[in-house]
């Protein structure tokens, strides 16, 4: 399985694996992938500001721009190419129907600044998918401008913080687990908050002792993810949003991993106050290599209030938007604005397209699913990998990296040794409650035998670590467009644009 | 249900594997009270057929700028994408990754990350730029918090010829972090004098070319005053066609660049999701928000790409890190790359002449119709017209004869009755003479 | 470059190279990829005929299915990915533009049989494309509706049958090069023809001499192509048409090689009687992996009248659809029909599409860039390979395989190593008039860069071929998803459907 | 031109190299006097958005299938796609590749192409199926000269249920290849005998199911009155739905089965592009025309595909081909291919279901409108009715109501009065209740 240093052919290219320059190496000054027409000579308007040097962009015809970003494409893994089990990421099936409806005319030419005769559908649109929304998490309320998850937590926290203030309450701190995402403690932080860790029982679930110590009069809430980071269930939720009750705080649930209780546990029913959606996850408006998401919040009927503009409400002449405390339809008591504009529609028009199709049944069995193909995964790998906790897990489940001691294989090494089998590796080192994290989700639409494929690998895999081979997955990935980059340098010396050659010198200091 | 591999049989092969008796049984940490026993209320499985026929049956029920004249601006705005664009993005392999965490099989988009951050630093005139933000608004709250660490002060001043949900965005983190700012009044006649804000405790000024209302200013000598008081000097830009006519923020002296990627590239879609354009000086780089892809080498000693300096960030530095942004806007800044790729420099210069032209013409004719009075002396392709009477209730009489005829000021400012009569107009290459004469005719009607 | 003749890994996958089952290897009972609802209970009107066995069609939910064709389109080359110089083929930039307009509403949901009251817009776009195609070609008719070149090709010599019996001549002979497309005798036979085979010149082009020698009384016509399968212009044309006509026969052009001289030379000028025209090759609308294409025919004065139904004429109530002989409107002399319903809409949508990007101007300079990226290829290669004739060529450059003499490596084996370089091979053992044919097609949507690469590749190849590395050769391609596949055994024992497993041994016999 | 990726400058380096002038000095074999020295007489060139804007202005004269109750069949139907079908084929590896004769760059076609010959051999019940036809018609022609080829024999019955295009295609390959053709009367009773028409000089019997005016039915007997003549049964199906309902050809005993797969992945289209689908038995396979993809191995012994059987085609055996077919239906067929994966066996019998209930509740509707006779006594989803007047007038005035209501056979035969009054209709399992309502309603005015 070794792979030449060099590539090998004399362009550099293997077969259909191409090689691919950057545009700005492919410039012939004049060149334009657009045909537009010839502007009409006016006296500009510009009030001396007209542009005088050449910006340096790139020229070059739409034949090579449609090639270059092809050729680019093959080189990423996707969930259209196989089993991408990145535990907390939820990469499932992104509909094409989605796609498609998001593009509608009449939903992707409005401008968010028409007059509201003009756009009854979209707002109607949003106020169906909070519908849903409140629906299935048993919520009285929504905000739905959240960009992203972690917009979300924003939105939820400083909701929180303003219901506190609006009492004259100033708390201090929010308690987060040691578990959590990394963007609930930067969130609590951003709102002005300290962040108190909790750790975790052994049982990879909140210390419930632990938690209660920490509670006191300065504290404004606790942010808790459940079904967990470990991918467990937070049984004793109950008790904690009780404590966190009782002690004059707010719950905040972190909605990331809700894809494992949709249409079976409403999280209102456990008492939470808000929790943002990660439409982009449990409702699965496509990832597109980092974003865009979206995160809706539902809030309780104490936080409703201080949910941010803009809204949509139903009146007399039909569906209206809020934009502003002093509406007369409005709370008044929004905190602020958080975004431009009204919020993610066309992430709305894909989540609820999704949610239409599923329905309540398919929603329910979808979630279902995911935690089968979880707690298979488990049972199938028990033997040859460990779990870092027992089950059943939900919708993920989380092993450590006992089974490679002392085989000078890391978590890293054995993940890029999957890369080379054709699966996406699983989240790794996180969560950092235990040693070497393998984090997998398999999300409700991989088969059965996609499933037993991937099994299939990770058992030789780790049989193979076991026998010592450790050089094998230190060289991991071969079979890659790049095999391991060397990320030190990259951050020692930044090169975050390309230069024209003259200049590259400098800008590489 | 179409989109669940798993068969009954599949599931009792399984739940044996697994030693369950059902899935149910599966959610026992749940407690059982809380557990639900039945779906939930709302509507059953629906095939596409019916999902499509629901969602189009809205659809119909807005009226689109394909189907009606637009001069909606107001920080969005209506552009021709090419075909080859949305093709592109809609590749599974660009639509259906992650995050490039594992670069030995994401170097796609990570190239092309890379691609949109020396464009991004090129049409900005700046030394870097990130990856994406949500949005511009988002972008220009990060730029002042990012100010406020770079010069470890902590007062903002904001333009009033800044988009007001810029300013509102800033405004929610600002008292939520817990620092000030110093926001100036709607500024339609671009008068107000910035420079005079600036002390020793001033962090940022925050300022917007083309402004809000329309202006293009020159923001060289306000660059110079900031840098003499230890400032740094955030212009936010909300059309970014406009960069291909006017000198570049870069080159006016800006610190830091925040802007608003929509136009190019991306649809309106309705507000969302759009891309925030975020750019700044090489020294501040490890103050930046957001995530960066750089050069690197890999084994073999081939380029490639990697995301990198991640320890600013939330899932490395936690409540330390300079954001806590992690999805941003990745297939929309994909989208942005492929469209100023097939621009070119030379496409993209046109395309911004084309715009300026065309507003030009629509504002000579609005007024030569003798009703309006062009407020903006200068604009790029959107200007503020005073009417003669309530803009809201013009356009809502425009919209009635399907026009679409611009944004009312009071939609921002409905607690200002001194800009009532303020309507912003914008034109773009995709206004036709037909619209300009439609627009025109109908304004002769209702004022 | 030594790959092992075992993938290496577990799964059989490398990396981003994923293997794929067929999907009736993927099937469970009862899985479907679709939701339908719930069919009415009705008595059925099948007059007894319902379906009694299952038909065997395997079960894939969506996501299995999505999958499975992204991962086998990995597997394939194409346009969008490298230059791809199949000569005679024109493999050009198909502009997405076109894919959209095709699929836009009032187009593409247009039912066939629609009242002529609501296509207007449909009968003006034929109408549209017809305007061009014989402004082009300087012809006074055409036919749209065949639905590719060879399709066209039976138009244009039924035609002439058509037009000969209409004057009662009943010639048997239709001449055609021995440089010929297959598709020209195979339709001279099928129109009930004895073809009649002229040989080429030293100079590539039509013997004259010969030609003339075959001329007749029962020679219905001779079919050309021009420029010709060797990538020439035939420059005595205007002699051939001169004698085919003074001889009493016709002139069919073969218009497959119509991009070299779109814009700059009108078939009709050569006195051609009717020339299909490759919609997807001239105006490039997508071949999809072998079709569909379009071949509309333009007819001479004297072929006209003959043309199949159905055509569109303008009336007074505006567009109309002449679909019989006995219509008003027709000219009653139509020799029949071709095709259901009326051509190849969906091609003509985005061949309009594209004239109307290229404009005069635009059309004219593609047919020059093509010709120069030839002519380019030809002078970057002619030291290393041989070229069949001299230049200048037109749209493509033909090699022999004299330039391989001696070295034991055949032009398939030459095509075969270009694969692992990154490239499509080019066209090879056609024309069938020199020995081991490379017949090479840039087009004018290549870059220099990107023929530079490929100019590089190919001399480099020429000249390991010459240091006698023969092996190195017959074991390309050794980097692409398969290496050189038994197609001897493939047509010994053909394989051409799968079943199930257990009658699978049978169905090999 | 975006096209165009030479510039001036490549233009002027490349002449060099080719030491040539200019390019049109490149044409000096074109005889002087027919060089053209100008562009020619139509317009230049043009951006996206302005012919955007020309075609799309085209579209918006029709009155296409979406924005109107739809009842048109007659060989061409309205199914609802689902949306990844057509994501897929634009793929551009698929789109953008050409016939698969590089087998090692096109295991995803021929993969593919192999699947799709299986499903159609599944469908049809028949052995083996080729790579794709033009479309049902040409598919149609092929198989009656195919027969002839099988059986040397030179005439052919052609059932009077026939679709009078595939009629028509067939007899114009009759005429100029030389065969002889026994045309039965258009048929809507479905009362011809065909078998009495058989004799030893009959190389097949074309007959289509469902015919073309709706009914259903048995051609086992036929079969067997062709095999013991010696003839064949070719059998015609123009909605490939049916097959997921109706007892397949195979089963019924035909030899060759000529289909149109349009309905089954590929959109209207206004009657092209479709997809010609050949299926016929193993023996015969030779004699076949079209393309054909088959299992191999490659060099490491691993599973391929390869198109093969070649020396049947015209690229090898020139005027001897078994067809003159070259480039054929390939995107169609891989467009029908995924729907047809995507339906399975469960969704695949289900649609016909649906479609058969939809046709039987539309016809229990018009029945009881008292103002249409059904003709048809049997039928899938598409039947004949006898209106008290004119169809194509009924028609007409149905349209001017904004509904396609029907094929009038006239428009196939306009020369058979006797036939003017029957009218065409299909349903579909995109055909609602309230289209139903709505035609009913309609034609109880115009009737
Ligand atoms: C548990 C958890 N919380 C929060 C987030 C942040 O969400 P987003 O990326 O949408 O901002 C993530 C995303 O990875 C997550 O997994
Ligand atoms: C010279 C020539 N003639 C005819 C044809 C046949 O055209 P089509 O494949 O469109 O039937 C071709 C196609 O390859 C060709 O190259």
């Amino acid at each position: 399985m070794e792979r030449e240093r060099t590539p090998g052919t004399f362009t550099g290219n293997r077969g259909l694996q191409i090689e691919e320059r950057l545009i700005f190496e492919q410039s012939e000054i004049g060149r334009t992938g657009v045909d537009l027409p010839e502007p009409p000579r006016v006296k500009d308007r510009l009030g001396g500001t007209r542009r005088r040097g050449p910006i340096g962009l790139p020229g070059l015809s739409e034949p090579q721009v449609v090639r270059h970003f092809t050729r680019l494409s093959q080189k990423n893994y996707a969930i259209d190419l196989g089993l991408y089990p990145l535990g907390s990421c939820t990469m499932k099936h992104n509909p094409r129907l989605n796609e498609k409806l998001a593009r509608a005319e009449g939903l992707a030419d409005l401008h968010p600044m028409q007059p509201e005769r003009t756009i009854q559908g979209a707002l109607e649109l949003i106020d169906t998918l909070a519908h849903w929304l409140k629906t299935l998490t048993g919520m009285p309320a929504v905000a739905m401008s959240p960009a992203a998850g972690a917009h979300g937590e924003l939105c939820g926290v400083m909701a929180i913080r303003a219901a506190l203030e609006d009492r004259g309450d100033k708390r201090q701190r929010i308690l987060v687990p040691e578990s959590a995402h990394g963007t609930n403690p930067a969130t609590a932080a951003a709102c002005g908050y300290a962040v108190d860790p909790i750790p975790a029982n052994e049982r990879g679930r909140v210390d419930l002792a632990a938690f209660k110590a920490k509670l006191g009069a300065d504290v404004a809430g606790i942010m808790i993810t459940n079904p967990n980071t470990c991918g467990l269930f937070e049984d004793e939720i109950l008790e904690i949003s009780e404590a966190i009750h009782a002690a004059g705080g707010y719950f905040y649930a972190d909605g990331a991993n809700f894809n494992a209780i949709v249409g079976r546990v409403r999280p209102g029913d456990l008492g939470i106050d808000c929790m943002h959606i990660n439409l982009h996850k449990t409702f699965s408006t496509p990832h597109g290599g980092g974003g865009p998401g979206s995160g809706p919040v539902v809030l309780s009927r104490a936080l409703a209030p201080y949910a941010p503009l803009p809204y949509v409400v139903h009146a007399k002449e039909g569906f209206r938007l809020v934009e502003h405390n002093a509406d007369p339809a409005a709370t008044g008591k929004a905190f602020g604005r958080l975004k431009g504009f009204h919020g993610q529609m066309g992430m709305f028009i894909r989540a609820l397209a999704y949610m239409m199709s599923h329905g309540a049944d398919g929603l329910r069995q979808a979630a279902g699913d995911a935690v089968l193909n979880a707690n298979y995964l488990l049972a199938s790998l028990e033997e040859d990998l460990t779990p870092a906790f027992k089950g059943p897990c939900m919708h993920e489940v989380l092993f450590d990296d006992r089974f490679l001691k002392d085989t000078g294989v890391t978590t890293l090494d054995f993940a890029k040794a999957l890369i080379d089998e054709g699966f996406h590796p699983m989240t790794m080192y996180f969560p950092l409650v235990v040693h070497g994290a393998l984090l997998m989700e398999p999300t409700e639409t991989e088969s059965k035998d996609e499933l037993d494929l991937f099994i299939g690998a990770v058992k030789a895999l780790a049989r193979r670590a076991k026998t010592g081979d450790a050089a094998f997955f230190r060289d991991a990935p071969k079979l890659t467009p790049r095999r391991r980059l060397d990320e030190t340098t990259a951050a020692r010396k930044p090169m975050l644009r390309w230069r024209p050659k003259e200049t590259q010198g400098q800008a590489a200091e | 249900m179409r989109y669940l591999p798993l068969t009954e049989t599949d599931r009792r092969a399984m739940l044996a594997k697994i030693g369950a008796s059902s899935i149910d049984s599966l959610y026992r940490d749940v407690p059982e009270r809380v557990r639900l026993n039945e779906p939930v209320d709302l509507p059953l499985h629906q095939g596409e057929l019916e999902v499509e026929r629901a969602i189009l049956a809205l659809a119909r029920k807005n009226l689109g700028t394909n189907r009606a004249p637009s001069f909606l601006g107001a920080g969005a705005y209506r552009h021709h994408v090419p075909a080859s664009v949305d093709h592109l993005i809609q590749r599974g392999e660009f639509l259906t990754s992650y995050t490039p965490y594992q670069p030995e099989v994401s170097q796609g988009t990570l190239q092309a990350l890379f691609e949109f951050q020396t464009q991004v630093a090129l049409i900005t005139g700046m030394e870097v730029a990130n990856a994406s933000m949500y949005d511009g608004a988002t972008a220009c709250a990060e730029a002042v918090m990012m100010a406020g660490r770079v010069t470890r002060r902590s007062r903002a001043v904001l333009s009033g010829g800044l988009h007001p949900h810029y300013h509102a965005v800033t405004a929610t983190h600002a008292r939520f972090l817990g620092f000030e700012l110093d926001l100036m009044t709607p500024d339609p006649e671009a008068g107000e004098d910035l420079a005079a804000r600036i002390d020793g405790e001033t962090s940022c000024v925050v300022v917007q070319n083309p402004g809000f209302f329309g202006q293009v200013r020159d923001f060289s000598a306000l660059g110079e005053a900031c840098r003499n008081a230890g400032a740094l000097l955030v212009m936010v830009v909300t059309e970014p066609i406009s960069l291909g006519l006017v000198t570049s923020p870069g080159e006016m002296g800006a610190d830091i660049v925040a802007a608003e990627g929509q136009g190019i590239g991306n649809a309106l879609s309705f507000g969302g999701p759009y891309v925030g354009l975020f750019a700044t000086r090489e020294k501040y780089v490890r103050q930046m928000p957001g995530r960066l892809a750089g050069e690197t080498v890999d084994a073999d000693g081939r380029r490639g790409w990697v995301l990198t300096l991640s320890t600013r960030e939330q899932h490395i530095r936690r409540e330390k890190a300079t954001s806590n942004i992690c999805t941003n806007s990745g297939l929309c800044a994909l989208a942005f790359t492929i469209h100023l790729a097939l621009l070119g420099e030379a496409g993209f210069t046109r395309l911004a002449e084309l715009n300026h032209a065309k507003a030009v013409e629509l504002a000579d004719a609005l007024a030569s119709t003798g009703k309006v009075k062009l407020v903006s002396e200068s604009f790029f392709n959107e200007f503020t017209l005073r009417l003669p009477r309530s803009a809201a209730e013009t356009v809502e009489k425009l919209a009635e004869r399907g026009i679409l005829g611009g944004v009312p000021v009071s939609r921002f400012y409905p607690d200002r009755p001194e800009l009532a009569d303020l309507l912003l107009v914008a034109a773009t290459e995709t206004t036709s003479g037909d619209d300009i004469t439609r627009l025109c005719a109908a304004l002769g009607e209702v004022l």
